[in-house]
């Protein structure tokens, strides 16, 4: 016999109540953390390397690093960046999907070229695009759509490919045709497939990111990341990569928002 | 650990984590001239990405010796990583106009010496490391204001199709692509490597200081007599080339060849410490001492 | 109005033949129920007509023109009315949404929404989602869409199923009242023989596969009809017995 | 929508593609030396083609491939549905997950070539690790998406947990899980050869590698384009799998009948 | 069997309370029919009974154990048929899971697949998938795989709103025949009266929100109930009249 469980959806977390609660929330959110930073403390002063510092030298480098001058230098720009590639892809991505996923036809003709781009590495594909793009932002831009775009679009042709067909039944029964068929029935519908792919999206932007920043930079998160590595700055790299990690994880909060607004509707029938 | 074993034969098996471009055509020579099993090693080589990758495989364990521009190692040195070099890897020809590495302009660019480089975009494989150090030594030479001059990073096969497009003022690469780029209209301002220092020891083969002094020894020996018949034998290094690398032919024919000598050029190696240190690219006073045989 | 000649449908996937030779017409203006065992190809007649399915065999004209997708100024009450509602939508936004595709004002739609709610009776919820609501509500969201269309061709789908009998007989009078108003012309499919009567000026008997008319009855009542007096005609009760007689014979002859 | 007709349509896309990428460079659009057109890239790749070496490579990189994919794939989506399943789990493993997914594999590079150095070892290190973020997000969404009458209808006739993950759980995950082997296997083949590219290991990467630095610039394109090709055929594989595995799912379904 | 006391059931997403205040109670292998207003709360106490749903205040037992998450050996038809169906199952695989569940032979298992398939009048699409069939199919799944399951409490939401009458007057009697060979307790949720009557041994009538039991209707017909000459009693449209009244005034009070 199982209990009733009030599983909640992502996105549609309970509020927790009380003092208790925001503890039990607090335990929850920071509890797999802190284990894992006590198991790479334990790792770090069992094997002594090089390469794997303490936690403490990585906060010292950290706030070395980082409360300085260089977040601004480097960190924002490439934040921007992130968020210009992202922004860029998600159109392309969505503009693209809904079409392709729309017509058997154009399916069929499109996803060979698509695949075959898919496949192809971005950081071979770099120097065509320092080629066509120069080797500013709008090249590091276009290195992050290039590999932003693939999860947003194959998730919104799936998605509009699963549509509910008594939906579009009715839609076509009433005339919504057009732009608002578009609005109220093919982008709604596949929503939820849309926000999955926008979300793996996000966080290989933040890796494309890093790979823009390795070729033709000199500046950036990704590229001063790069450069300790190439400098043996190794608990600076570490900052780095914590850095990333948080910048990763701040926008995905950000994303969690948005998300809990677009699919209400979604989960709370669904749970 | 040395992490070498005892192979077939008594021999010890050896992987080096060798970069595979023109500079590093002595070894894969030496190895098939058999320079290797004479002294009882069996070589294997990996090719590896950059002399970054180099180290952290041979600090990791995975290759006994590897191959590093100086600049790395002494970055890496500094770093406190247990590193030594164990040999000469190749050498500037010191001859401007006849080396393997120059920075290079556009033909009917503005900048005709190393001087008019200040101010200029100019690019690198890697920031900070030592293309950007013996540029300045270039443009110091000329005359010019070394701080004034901009780098940017860009591969070296990318390199000249970026001169081409305007993105970049100059552009610094070393063979093949500066045959590549002046038979495509492309004109030497300055010859960095020959610029910097007489003789410049530009990378080196180097180990841990973990490996058995004696397998180190027998590496030195058989490393600088390929280095001695690479040096002696160029039609014989330009073959190797085609088994390793994807340098068309014809090119192969007409590149310049660096200087393979066996001597590692001490002075070389200290002026351009100091002269990172002036660029602030490292950060202390290099002791060679503990790098250097 | 509404033409349906030789008509065959033969699901491709399974090769099952849904509807055999279907011919019958509607008048501009008629008000027809189909009435056929369970399985025997109504749903699939009416997703035919609504241009949602091509036709193994022969042709569907509403409006004298050959039917190739969904006419203009049709609405459709599905029998699956909880998957035809759009759960994203407010029950308001799922009954204003065709009406913004036909381009009314503003006001005239807020209008056809209040009046509709009010008169299936869920002028309480017009906020609530979809999958806050009973089935039986949820039908009645579906109808009222249907009918704040003010369509010319209304096809309906089993729309009663899910409410009880006091709603329904409150909603047959709705139904009869709107097109008499409007003259739409209806088709309604039903499985409740005495609904079918009380409401058709015509009755169209199904057999079960291969699916053809039994029999087209004209229900030869008053025009004016009435929860209780109609029922409690004697042709009333004849009429029933008749109908139900058909579909036995229908179902049996399988 | 036939087969051949399918076939048709996608070699006509490819067509098109072809004849862009000849005609770029030939209009001058971009210089040729930096961009050969396709004849050339496409012959440069047939002589590779005819070389053991490339053979080889190409081995070395489907076989790390494939083994890193289905580390990846089995690992995630083990630890999706117990994440999913589990009450409260995935609350206590949120903030470790959206803090570990965003760091880019690329930076784990030093800790790979330390744990294993050049070799396949490293390789599946960042595969698994870029692969297995994509499909565990998938399967996330997916067991998410469960029909709450679907649900409700096997937990009154009393299925126990298991059965409910097996039979209710897992169909509707599976949708969004063939989404997730498809970004992973794309993932993972970038990230295989990326590895090979960045820390050496052997494979067609370090041909790219090689040609690049080589200045070889039509062999370097025509091994991307392989690289390009075999995506083609992984998609070919996994559409195949999809239309086995998926054949009651509208998405698949609704091809057949209309 | 069944206890149910205090029940009140408040949602929290709109605060709309679907069961005001419900006390009833079923002996072991009674049959019980529950009408009322369409919205009324009816799905809702099935929910809870099934412990789908915690209630907000009360209780529920079942077999003198409080309900907190499904009980054992218990069935459910829901009123949403189609979506109780796994559409990536067929029909068969549809009736055979629960029994598989149940852990019982193979042999068995196609036993009463076969024979509840039978039942249904379902045994030509054994192979077909769910979307493959019309919308009584369906309901008639749902309803197969809740006999082969053979509980010992059955509960059913609307469970013949998508059939033809003839159909419906079967499954009538093959709920009715399993329910005396089981004995399984059954609650039978209906908007049909006459249903409501020919079934039940008790009717229970609700009234809409605030919902409460407004009247407990002990059946008074024969035990063996006949299609043709239960309905046509003196007592039975008796009943009916009574019951129709009570809901007319359980809605009008609203
Ligand atoms: N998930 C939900 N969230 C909020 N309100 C709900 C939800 N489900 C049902 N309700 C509300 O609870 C009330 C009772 O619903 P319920 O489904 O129990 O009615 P019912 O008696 O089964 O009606 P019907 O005969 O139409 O199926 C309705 O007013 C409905 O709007
Ligand atoms: N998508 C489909 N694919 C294959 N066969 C189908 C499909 N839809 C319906 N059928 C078959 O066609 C026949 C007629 O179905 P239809 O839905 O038209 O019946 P119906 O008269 O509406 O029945 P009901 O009264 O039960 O709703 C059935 O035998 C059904 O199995
Ligand atoms: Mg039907
Ligand atoms: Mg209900």
């Amino acid at each position: 016999m199982t209990v009733i469980e009030d599983a909640p959806a992502p996105g549609a977390g309970r509020r927790a109540s009380g003092a208790k609660g925001f503890g039990r929330t607090l335990l929850r959110v920071l509890g797999l953390p802190v284990l894992l930073i006590a198991g790479w403390w334990v790792f770090s002063v069992w094997s002594e390397s090089f390469y794997v510092p303490t936690p403490p030298r990585i906060a010292q480098a950290f706030a070395e690093t980082w409360f300085s001058r260089r977040l601004f230098d480097d960190a924002l720009p490439s934040v921007a960046r992130l968020l210009a590639g992202y922004a860029l892809a998600t159109v392309l991505g969505v503009g693209l999907g809904v079409p392709i996923g729309l017509s058997v036809r154009l399916r069929a003709a499109a996803e060979p070229v698509l695949e075959f781009f898919r496949a192809i590495p971005p950081p071979v594909l770099v120097p065509l695009i320092m080629l066509l793009a120069g080797i500013d932002n709008g090249m590091k831009i276009l290195v992050i759509v290039s590999g932003c775009v693939w999860p947003i679009l194959l998730n919104t042709v799936e998605g509009v490919r699963a549509l509910d067909e008594m939906l579009s039944d009715t839609c076509r029964v009433y005339g919504v045709r057009g732009w608002s068929r578009l609005r109220h029935l093919v982008l709604r519908g596949a929503s939820p497939q849309i926000m999955a792919g926008l979300r793996q999206a996000l966080s290989i932007g933040i890796i494309l990111m890093v790979i823009s920043e390795m070729f033709a930079s000199s500046s950036g998160l990704g590229f001063t990341i790069v450069l300790f590595q190439r400098g043996f700055a190794i608990p600076e790299m570490w900052s780095g990569i914590l850095l990333l990690g948080l910048l990763g994880f701040g926008l995905s909060m950000l994303f969690r928002m948005l998300e809990r607004r677009v699919l209400s509707w979604h989960w709370s029938h669904r749970a | 650990g040395s992490g070498s074993s005892e192979g077939a034969g008594g021999k010890d098996k050896v992987t080096a984590g060798v970069i595979a471009i023109v500079d590093t055509a002595p070894i894969h020579l030496g190895k098939a001239k058999g320079f290797f099993d004479k002294q009882n090693i069996e070589l294997a080589i990996t090719p590896v990405q950059g002399g970054a990758a180099g180290i952290s495989g041979a600090v990791g364990g995975q290759f006994q010796f590897a191959f590093g521009n100086v600049t790395s190692l002494l970055t890496a040195k500094e770093q406190g990583l247990p590193i030594k070099v164990v040999a000469n890897g190749v050498s500037s020809t010191g001859e401007e106009g006849k080396d393997f590495s120059a920075v290079l302009v556009k033909e009917d660019s503005p900048i005709k010496t190393a001087k008019d480089l200040a101010g200029k975009k100019v690019s690198v494989n890697q920031l900070k490391n030592i293309g950007d150090t013996t540029i300045r030594a270039s443009v110091r030479k000329a005359g010019g204001d070394p701080s004034q001059v901009t780098f940017v990073e860009l591969p070296f096969p990318d390199a000249p199709a970026a001169l081409q497009a305007g993105r970049v003022d100059a552009i610094w690469v070393v063979e093949p692509f500066v045959s590549q780029a002046i038979s495509q209209g492309a004109r030497p301002v300055a010859w960095n490597y020959a610029d910097a220092a007489p003789n410049l020891t530009v990378a080196t083969y180097f180990t841990t200081t973990k490996t058995d002094p004696d397998l180190v020894k027998r590496f030195t020996a058989a490393m600088n007599e390929s280095l001695r018949y690479a040096d002696a034998h160029p039609d014989e290094a330009r073959d190797i080339l085609k088994s390793y690398t994807k340098i068309d032919p014809a090119v192969i024919a007409k590149i310049v060849l660096p200087k393979w000598t066996t001597d590692i050029n001490r002075e070389s190696i200290q002026a351009i410490a100091d002269a990172a240190l002036g660029d602030g690219v490292l950060k202390q006073k290099a002791d060679l001492g503990t790098l250097l045989p | 109005m509404l033409e349906v000649t030789g008509l065959k449908k033969i699901y491709e996937t399974t090769g099952r033949e849904a509807v055999g030779d279907l011919t019958f017409q509607l008048d501009a203006g008629e008000l027809a129920c189909v009435v056929g065992p369970s399985g025997c190809g109504k749903t699939t007649l009416l997703r035919c007509i609504a241009g949602l399915l091509a036709p193994t065999a022969g042709t569907i004209r509403v409006a004298g023109r050959p039917v190739t997708g969904p006419p203009d100024d049709m609405a459709v009450v599905f029998q699956e009315y909880g998957r035809s509602l759009f759960p994203w939508m407010t029950v308001q936004q799922n009954v204003e949404l065709p009406l913004k595709e036909k381009k009314l004002p503003k006001a005239r739609r807020a209008e056809l929404i209040a009046e509709s709610l009010v008169a299936v009776g869920l002028d309480d919820v017009p906020r609530s989602y979809p999958w806050q609501l009973s089935g039986g509500m949820q039908q009645r969201v579906a109808i009222a869409r249907a009918l704040a269309y003010e369509p010319q061709v209304l096809l309906m789908d089993e729309p009663f199923a899910a409410v009880d009998a006091q709603t329904r007989a409150e909603l047959e009078d709705l139904v009869l009242r709107i097109w008499q108003r409007l003259g739409t012309t209806t088709l309604f499919i039903t499985h409740d023989i005495d609904e079918a009567i009380y409401l058709g000026r015509r009755v169209i008997v199904l057999s079960s596969s291969p699916t053809v008319v039994v029999e087209d009855i004209k229900v030869d009542l008053p025009p004016e009809r009435d929860q209780l007096t109609t029922r409690a005609l004697h042709r009333f009760t004849e009429l029933r017995g008749h109908v139900y007689a058909q579909i036995q014979r229908a179902k049996d002859a399988r | 929508m036939t087969r051949s007709a399918k076939l048709g349509h996608g070699l006509a896309g490819l067509a098109c593609l072809l004849a862009v990428m000849e005609a770029v460079p030939r209009l001058g659009v971009v210089d040729p030396r930096f961009l050969p057109p396709a004849s050339e890239i496409l012959g440069a790749l047939a002589a590779e083609v005819r070389t053991a070496a490339l053979w080889t490579a190409l081995g070395e990189t489907i076989g790390g491939w494939a083994l890193g994919l289905a580390i990846a794939f089995l690992t995630a989506v083990l630890i999706g549905v117990v994440i999913e399943v589990v009450p409260g789990l995935r609350a206590a493993s949120h903030s470790t997950i959206e803090f570990l997914r965003p760091i880019p594999s690329v930076a784990l590079i030093p800790l790979a070539t330390l744990l294993f150095g050049a070799s396949l070892g490293s390789t599946l290190l960042l595969v698994v690790y870029a692969a297995f973020w994509q499909v565990l997000i998938q399967v996330m969404y997916g067991v998410a998406d469960v029909d709450t009458v679907a649900d409700d209808t096997a937990r009154s006739y009393g299925l126990s947990r298991w059965s409910r993950i097996r039979y209710v759980v897992w169909p509707t995950a599976l949708p969004y899980i063939m989404t997730g082997l498809r970004l992973a296997a794309a993932v993972a083949f970038i990230l295989t050869i990326t590895a090979e590219l960045v820390i050496g290991s052997p494979g067609l990467g370090l041909e790219i590698q090689l040609a690049q630095s080589s200045g070889a610039v039509a062999t370097m394109y025509a091994l991307v384009v392989l690289a390009g090709l075999i995506g083609i055929v992984v998609n070919l594989a996994v559409r195949m799998l999809e239309r086995r595995v998926l054949a009651w799912h509208p998405s698949v379904r609704g091809e057949v009948t209309s």
